[in-house]
C-alpha cells in the first residue's frame, strides 16, 4: 500500500495539497505543529494510490510519498 | 648605465594607459567599463589588449553593470578591474559597498574630473571626501591609492591588485584628468608581486561545502561584529601607508598635496627653495589609510603646513586632524582648474614671509 | 517501497521562511531537480537577488553570491566569463529583474550572456511589503496604488517574457506557472531546458514563474492560486516564446 | 635645461602627432618630459592643441598656461595663444596660412616658417607639421634632428610606414630652412 509521509513541522497549512490531489483525500486538521499552523492530514490512507501530486505542489516539501 | 636604461626600456604613455599596463601585468583578466571622458583610454585599451592574454573585456550598459560584472568575476578570485571618472565613480558606489561589505577585493579607477554634476573635465581633487571615506553607504572604507605620475599610475595600479586581495577589499586608484590624459616615459618594470590563494572564492562546490558571499546580515550581533570586523581590518592596512617627504629635513613649513597637484608644487617648492625659502612638501600616497602619524611626526618640528588641493578644502580635515595641536593649517585651494607652479608658489612665498618677516 | 517524490540533494534540509502557499519553495525544488538532474550541482554558482529570495544560500547547496539589487544578470555575467566551466543562474522577482535590474536584465539577455534567468512574477513587491511592481495588474491594489494601478500614468504590466523573446540573441525564454500539478510538469521541463542549454554552452535562457504571493494579495493560498489562474495568466498568458523544450 | 611649447592647430594637421613625436625624441634623448594633448569637448569643433614639457629635472607641470615657446599652425591658434606667450618667449608661426601681418605681439621672438609650402617642396604639402617641428628643434636645440627620425621611426603607424621618407624629408625642410635663415643674418 502507498505510504504518504507527513513532516508535520515543515507543513505551514496552505492547503495547496488539497487541491493537488484528485481524490480530494487531503484536508486541514484540527492539529496546530510548531510553528503554529493547522497541518494537513490524509482523510482515508486506504484510498490514497500514491501519485504524489500533493507533494509536488507542496511549496514546503512538506509531503514525501512512497509507493 | 642609468642613461642606458633610460633609453631602452622607457616608453612614452598615457598615464590612463600606464593603469591598464599595470593592470594586465599584474595579472587583472577581467575588466568591464563604460565611457567617460577622461578615462576612455583605459576601456580602449584593454579592449584591444584583453583578448590577446585570454582575458575579458565588457563594454557594460552602464557604470552600475560594470561594476557588478567585477564583483562577479572578483567573486570567482579573478583580479578584475573597472574605471570611471568622477559621475561614473558615484554610480559605482552601489557594488563598491557591496564588495566591502562581502569582502571581495576589487581595483577601482577615478580618473577624476570636476564636479558636482556633470561638472568639467578638467582635473578635479574633488573626490577626494568620497574616496576616502568609504563612497557609498555604510561603515566602510577603500584602500586608496593617489599617484602622482604616469610611472606611479603603472606602479600602484600592480600595488592595488596585492592589497585587494591582501586584505580582501576594494581599492581605489585615483587619478585624474592630467595624470591621466599625459605621457611620460615610463619604465615598464614587470609585476613583482605575487598572487595569492584565495580559499574564499566562488568556484562551484567540487569535493567541498557550498559556500556563499553576501554582506546581508539579519540575526542579532551579526552585524555588529561583521562591522568591527572591518574596522579591525582597516585598521590593520595601516601597515600599507605610503608617502612621500620632499625636502622636508631642514624645512620650516610644509606644503601637503596628493596626485597632480603635488607634481606641480615640487616645480613651485623648487622656486621657493632658489629664493632661500626652507619649504618642504609632504604628499600621501595612500590617502586611506592616511598617513597621519608620519604627519604628527613632522608636526613634533614643523608648526606650519599649507595644504593645497584642487577643491575647496578636502584633505585639510585629514591633515588638521594628523598635526599636534598648535600647529597652524592653511589653506590653498584651487577647485576646478590646474594652478600653474607660479600661482602656487606666490601663496607659498606669501605665506612663508608673513610668518618669516 | 521507493519514493515517488524526494527532496532534491540539491537542497538543504532545512524549512523555508517563506510565507504559506507562496510558490517560491515550488520554484526552487524545480532548479533544485534540475541541478541534480543534470548533475552539475559542483559547477553551479548562483546568484541571488534582492527581495524574499535573497536568502538562496541557505536553501540551495551550491555556490553563492548575493547581488546588489537589480545587478544580478550583471554579476552573473562576470561569474560566467571570469569562470567559464561555471554554470550560472540568477533568480530574481519583478521588482529586481523587471524595475530596477531592467537595464541589466535586458543588456545580458542582449548580450547572449551563458546564463539562467529564474524570474518570480507574482506582479507585487513581497519583501518589502506589498508596492506596485512593474508587473502588477491594470487595477490590481497595492500598497503604493490604493485604488489599483492605473494604465495611464502608473503603467502597464511588463511583458518580460516577450520582450526578452523579441531580442535575437536568447536561446530559450518561457513562461511557466506552478499552481497546479499540470503546470508545475511544464515548469519542470522549462527549467531543466534553461540549465541544458548552458551546459551545451548554447547561450542565454529566460524562464518567467507566475508564482503567487498571498500574503502581499491579502489572499488564501488556495484563493491566490486560483488568482494566478483567473486573473495572471490571461495577461500574462504561458508558452515557450523562443527555443523549445 | 627646461623648455615647454604648446602646438596648436586645427584637427587633421597633426597637431598631437607633432607633440607625440617631440616629446618621443626627448625620451629618446633620456631627458624628461611630458606631453599633455587637449582632450575630450576641448578637442571637439576642430582646434587641436597639446602641450610638451622638457627638462632635465623632475618635471612638475603638464599644463602650461603661459609657454616659453608656441608653435601656431593656423589663424584661430594665434588668436588663442598668441597673447598666452611669456615674454622673451618664441612663437613659430605656420606663415604658410597666417598672415605674418596679422601677428602684433611685442615682446616676443618670432619665427615664420611657410610650413605647408616647405612640405609641398619636399613632397607631400600634408606634412607641414613636420616641416614646423623641424624648424623648431632647429631654432631652440630642445632635441637633435636625428632623435626626431629615430622617435618617427618608432611612432609612426604602420598603415603610414611608406610615408616615413617624405615624413624625415619634410623634417629636414624645416631644419634647412631655419639654418639657412641664420646664416643671412
Amino acid at each position: 500500500m502507498p505510504k504518504l509521509v507527513l513532516y508535520k513541522d515543515r507543513c505551514k497549512g496552505c492547503a495547496l495539497c488539497t487541491l493537488a490531489c484528485p481524490k480530494h483525500l487531503l484536508e486541514i486538521s484540527t492539529e496546530i505543529n510548531r510553528q503554529g499552523y493547522y497541518v494537513i492530514s490524509l482523510a482515508a490512507p486506504g484510498k490514497c494510490n500514491g501519485c504524489g501530486l500533493c507533494a509536488e505542489m507542496c511549496p514546503d516539501m512538506a509531503i514525501e510519498v512512497w509507493r | 648605465m642609468r642613461k642606458t636604461e633610460a633609453v631602452y626600456n622607457r616608453k612614452l604613455v598615457k598615464g590612463n594607459e600606464a593603469i591598464a599596463l599595470g593592470a594586465i601585468a599584474a595579472g587583472c583578466r577581467f575588466y568591464a567599463g563604460y565611457p567617460i571622458t577622461p578615462q576612455n583610454e583605459i576601456p580602449e585599451f584593454m579592449a584591444g589588449r584583453m583578448p590577446a592574454v585570454g582575458g575579458t573585456f565588457i563594454q557594460a550598459e552602464s557604470e552600475i553593470a560594470a561594476i557588478s560584472m567585477v564583483m562577479g568575476a572578483a567573486a570567482t578570485g579573478a583580479r578584475a578591474m573597472t574605471s570611471s571618472s568622477s559621475p561614473g565613480i558615484s554610480l559605482k558606489q552601489e557594488a563598491i559597498s557591496y564588495m566591502a561589505g562581502s569582502e571581495i577585493p576589487c581595483v577601482v579607477v577615478n580618473v577624476c574630473r570636476s564636479g558636482p554634476g556633470l561638472g568639467g573635465i578638467s582635473a578635479s581633487q574633488g573626490d577626494y571626501f568620497q574616496a576616502t571615506r568609504g563612497g557609498g553607504h555604510g561603515d566602510y572604507r577603500t584602500f586608496v591609492l593617489a599617484p602622482h605620475s604616469v610611472q606611479e599610475s603603472y606602479d600602484l595600479t600592480m600595488l592595488a591588485f596585492d592589497i585587494a586581495d591582501r586584505y580582501r577589499t576594494p581599492v581605489l586608484v585615483l587619478s585624474d584628468a592630467v595624470l591621466g590624459q599625459m605621457k611620460e616615459p615610463v619604465y615598464l618594470r614587470g609585476y613583482k608581486g605575487r598572487e595569492i590563494r584565495k580559499p574564499w572564492a566562488l568556484t562551484g562546490a567540487k569535493g567541498r561545502k557550498a559556500r556563499y558571499l553576501k554582506s546581508l546580515y539579519l540575526n542579532e550581533g551579526e552585524l555588529t561584529a561583521r562591522n568591527w570586523k572591518l574596522f579591525r581590518k582597516y585598521r590593520r592596512m595601516e601597515k600599507e601607508i605610503r608617502y612621500e617627504m620632499y625636502l622636508t629635513e631642514d624645512a620650516e613649513a610644509i606644503v601637503v598635496a596628493f596626485g597632480c597637484a603635488a607634481r606641480i608644487l615640487k616645480t613651485s617648492i623648487q622656486m621657493a627653495r632658489t629664493k632661500g625659502m626652507r619649504v618642504g612638501m609632504f604628499r600621501p600616497i595612500s590617502l586611506f589609510p592616511f598617513p597621519s602619524q608620519a604627519l604628527a611626526a613632522i608636526s613634533n618640528r614643523v608648526n606650519r603646513f599649507l595644504v593645497c588641493e584642487l577643491n575647496t578644502g578636502q584633505m585639510v580635515e585629514d591633515v588638521r586632524l594628523a598635526v599636534k595641536p598648535g600647529a597652524t593649517v592653511e589653506s590653498c585651494l584651487c577647485p576646478g582648474y590646474i594652478p600653474t607652479p607660479n600661482e602656487l608658489f606666490r601663496e607659498i612665498k606669501k605665506r612663508y614671509l608673513a610668518s618669516n618677516p | 517501497m521507493k519514493p515517488v517524490f524526494k527532496r532534491p540533494k540539491s537542497l538543504y534540509d532545512v524549512p523555508f521562511h517563506y510565507c504559506p502557499g507562496c510558490h517560491h519553495g515550488i520554484a526552487h525544488r524545480l532548479i533544485a531537480e534540475a541541478i541534480d538532474a543534470l548533475g552539475i550541482q559542483e559547477r553551479v554558482v548562483a546568484v541571488a537577488s534582492i527581495g524574499c529570495s535573497v536568502f538562496l544560500y541557505d536553501y540551495f547547496a551550491v555556490d553563492v553570491l548575493e547581488a546588489p539589487h537589480g545587478r544580478a544578470p550583471a554579476v552573473g555575467t562576470g561569474i560566467k566569463r571570469a569562470r567559464p566551466e561555471s554554470i550560472v543562474f540568477t533568480y530574481q522577482g519583478d521588482g529586481d529583474l523587471a524595475a530596477i535590474g531592467l537595464a541589466e536584465t535586458i543588456h545580458a539577455a542582449n548580450r547572449g550572456e551563458q546564463l539562467a534567468v529564474f524570474f518570480i512574477n507574482n506582479t507585487i513587491y513581497g519583501m518589502t511589503g506589498g508596492q506596485m511592481a512593474p508587473t502588477t495588474l491594470p487595477g490590481q491594489k497595492t500598497t503604493t496604488t490604493p485604488l489599483g494601478r492605473r494604465v495611464i500614468g502608473e503603467g502597464a504590466p511588463l511583458k518580460m517574457a516577450e520582450m526578452i523573446a523579441a531580442l535575437k540573441p536568447p536561446a530559450f525564454v518561457a513562461r511557466v506557472a506552478v499552481n497546479n500539478s499540470k503546470s508545475i510538469f511544464q515548469a519542470k521541463k522549462a527549467v531543466q531546458q534553461a540549465f541544458r542549454i548552458q551546459v551545451e554552452g548554447k547561450g542565454y535562457a529566460f524562464v518567467e514563474f507566475l508564482s503567487a504571493c498571498p500574503t502581499n494579495w491579502k489572499m488564501t493560498p488556495c484563493e491566490a492560486n486560483r488568482h494566478v489562474s483567473e486573473a495572471l495568466i490571461p495577461e500574462f498568458p504561458l508558452g515557450i516564446f523562443k527555443g523549445d523544450l | 635645461m627646461y623648455f615647454d611649447v604648446i602646438i596648436s592647430g586645427f584637427g587633421g594637421q597633426g597637431i598631437l602627432f607633432m607633440g607625440n613625436l617631440l616629446a618621443h625624441a626627448a625620451m629618446l634623448e633620456g631627458k624628461n618630459v611630458t606631453y599633455m594633448p587637449a582632450y575630450g569637448p576641448e578637442m571637439r569643433g576642430g582646434a587641436a592643441n597639446c602641450t610638451v614639457v622638457v627638462a632635465d629635472e623632475e618635471i612638475g607641470s603638464p599644463v602650461i598656461y603661459h609657454p616659453h615657446t608656441a608653435i601656431v599652425m593656423n589663424r584661430p591658434s594665434l588668436y588663442k595663444f598668441g597673447p598666452r606667450l611669456l615674454r622673451g618667449g618664441l612663437l613659430v608661426v605656420n606663415s604658410s596660412l597666417v598672415d605674418p601681418a596679422e601677428v602684433i605681439y611685442k615682446g616676443i621672438n618670432l619665427l615664420f616658417v611657410p610650413a605647408n609650402d616647405l612640405a609641398r617642396e619636399a613632397g607631400d604639402d600634408r606634412l607641414g607639421n613636420m616641416a614646423a617641428l623641424g624648424a623648431l628643434i632647429t631654432k631652440t636645440g630642445v632635441v637633435r634632428l636625428q632623435s626626431l627620425t629615430d622617435a618617427l621611426s618608432e611612432v609612426i603607424q604602420k598603415k603610414y610606414r611608406d610615408l616615413l621618407p617624405v615624413n624625415i624629408k619634410c623634417l629636414e625642410k624645416g631644419a634647412t630652412y631655419v639654418k639657412n635663415l641664420k646664416s643671412q643674418i
